[in-house]
């Protein structure tokens, strides 16, 4: 696929567009339909997208599987890390009002923060995974 | 403004709906892959545009239309390349054209 | 007939012919691409009910990743699904599942009911009073005090509101889960791999530069 | 319930559309199911895509819900990804390979 020059050219084209639009769902999702989980599906579709076109190896260099597997805890962290942080500032545990002006919405954000961020990795390490597996058979 | 709306709603998007329609009867009646992609191309480029340009003119709202514009161009741009790398890929690994240049079956086949 | 439930009628069908298809076709492959079919069925089908929310992780899923995953996964299987015997107790113990499961949607409301617990029970209201903005609350955090109305959220989707903040654990758990089908998966395949080592496929790995293809 | 007063003020040439639509899909489900070749399937669901990307926007605009819209966009921008990948595992048998 590689040496397909339309194919490389579109991809090239719509990967930004894909990743953008990964963002726009998690940021908007307060407001349309979407989400943290919806948004990292996307995102890990646009990575998955330059490993097929351009070679599992090209997209490991982009993104570092081990980079990707610190995604994976990352992202539950920050979600429990916003809980346990209103519990400090005096609220229970995931009390967004604690958190200050406008908590609800800055909590809401910061956790779907985090799920985008575990789904994504996990999306991402499961196809890594796989490819690596009929690589190295 | 409503019936100049009303107008253009039949005029763009019943034709794009027939389109479609056609599209899908040649994807099922045509008799080989080839001429098949030809009638799948009817669907995703001129039913495909036909109904968004219409919902276009039916949008209340400036960003509702602005999303049509994103999502024609985007299918402009991925189902032409879908196709060409589809027939790419079928060409090169020797599934040949049924018919030949003149339209007469080349070989005794499922031509109905 | 209304023309409502005409498209709910012809979406269901088309989406049992799928299903239909799918448990017919040997091709693994040829299934692969018909589960992508139901999957866009599927999302058709939810949007029509006024989920948006569902239909979309349904898109997500369906579109990026779904298929992906079932074609990596054959890539390490057989593409040609064996032919297995068709036992009459496997047959008997499917019919029996599903008659047990339709006898159950019979104490369901039925579709749209207005009595029904999710539309009578309070809670519905107050999640839907939730995407409110709290009107004194400016004002209230500039006084140090609380805000008057502890369930106003101000966030527009609902659906938001109630997975990220009312159930906020329940989404915790669920981003757990996900990260311990990741955990699985990649446990599973490293040590898959390291069972199988083959050091030529493993070395001759090409440089990966861009500019080579043209 | 989703009452009727959503629909009074309906144009009859949503409706055309939406069942035009709908009987596209069915004969594209129809191709990719008898298709005998892996591409007439491949080209049957690419088409069943387009479809559907039209019939959330028609919908969209038959109940008067036009962030419908943001889903149109999602299959307009992944639906090419499906392709490429059944391409890709039909030429090379893997989805890893680099090279052409």
């Amino acid at each position: 696929m590689k040496n397909h020059v339309i194919l490389r050219i579109v991809t090239k084209l719509l990967i930004p567009y894909i990743l953008l639009y990964a963002f726009y769902v998690l940021w908007h999702g307060d407001f349309g339909p979407g989400g943290g989980f919806q948004a990292g599906v996307i995102f890990a579709a646009g990575i998955v997208l330059y490993g097929l076109i351009f070679g599992l190896q090209a997209a490991e260099s982009a993104i570092r599987p081990r980079l990707v597997q610190f995604g994976v805890a990352l992202g539950l962290l920050l979600y429990i890390g916003v809980g346990i942080a209103s519990m400090l500032l005096g609220g229970a545990f995931l009390d967004y009002d604690a958190l200050g002006y406008d908590g609800q919405h800055h909590g809401i954000l910061l956790v779907e923060t985090g799920v985008f961020i575990t789904v994504a990795s996990v999306m991402i390490t499961i196809f890594y995974s796989f490819a690596e597996l009929v690589r190295s058979q | 403004m409503d019936g100049v709306r009303e107008v253009l709603g039949w005029l763009f998007i019943v034709p794009g709906a027939v389109f479609c329609v056609i599209g899908g009867i040649g994807l099922l009646r045509f008799p080989e892959f080839y001429s098949r992609m030809h009638a799948a191309g009817i669907t995703d480029t001129l039913g495909a545009a036909l109904v968004l340009i219409g919902l276009m003119f039916q949008s209340a709202d400036w960003t509702v239309a602005v999303k049509l514009v994103v999502i024609l161009f985007f299918l402009y741009m991925t189902s032409p390349t879908a196709a060409h790398a589809l027939i790419h890929a079928a060409y090169t690994s020797g599934h040949e054209p049924l018919l030949a240049d003149d339209g007469a079956p080349r070989q005794k086949g499922d031509t109905p | 007939m209304s023309g409502e439930q005409l498209i709910d009628v012809v979406l269901l069908t088309l989406l049992a012919s799928t299903a239909i298809a799918i448990a017919r076709l040997r091709n693994l492959l040829a299934t692969a691409m018909l589960t992508g079919i139901f999957s866009l069925l599927g999302a058709c089908w939810m949007l029509f009910l006024d989920a948006p929310d569902v239909a979309f992780t349904e898109a997500a899923v369906g579109a990026g990743m779904s298929t992906i995953l079932i074609l990596a996964a054959l890539c390490v299987v057989n593409a040609e699904e064996k032919p297995s015997r068709e036992s009459p107790m496997a047959l008997f113990t499917v019919l029996l599942t599903g008659g047990v499961l339709v006898y159950g949607t019979l104490d369901m409301p039925s579709y749209g009911d207005r009595e029904a617990p999710a539309t009578t029970n309070p809670i519905t209201r107050i999640y839907l009073d939730s995407a409110h903005a709290p009107v004194e609350y400016e004002e209230d955090h500039a006084a140090g005090r609380d805000p008057g109305d502890a369930f106003a959220i101000g966030i527009p989707n609902t659906v938001t509101t109630v997975l990220a903040s009312f159930r906020g654990y329940d989404t915790m758990g669920e981003t757990a889960v996900i990260f311990t089908a990741g955990l699985g998966v990649l446990m599973v395949l490293a040590g898959a791999r390291r069972r199988r080592p083959d050091p030529i496929t493993e070395i001759d790995l090409e440089p990966a530069d861009e500019g080579s293809g043209e | 319930m989703r009452s009727a007063r959503r629909y009074v003020g309906v144009k009859a040439y949503f409706a055309i559309a939406l069942l035009g639509i709908l009987v596209t899909m069915t004969l594209a489900l129809v191709r990719a199911t008898l298709g005998p070749s892996v591409y007439d399937r491949i080209l049957a669901v690419n088409l069943f895509g387009t479809a559907t990307v039209l019939f959330i926007s028609v919908l969209g605009f038959l109940t008067g819900r036009p962030d419908f819209l943001d889903l149109a966009l999602l299959y307009a921008l992944l639906n090419f990804i499906g392709t490429i990948a059944i391409l890709k595992y039909f030429k090379h048998g893997s989805l890893a390979a680099g090279e052409d």
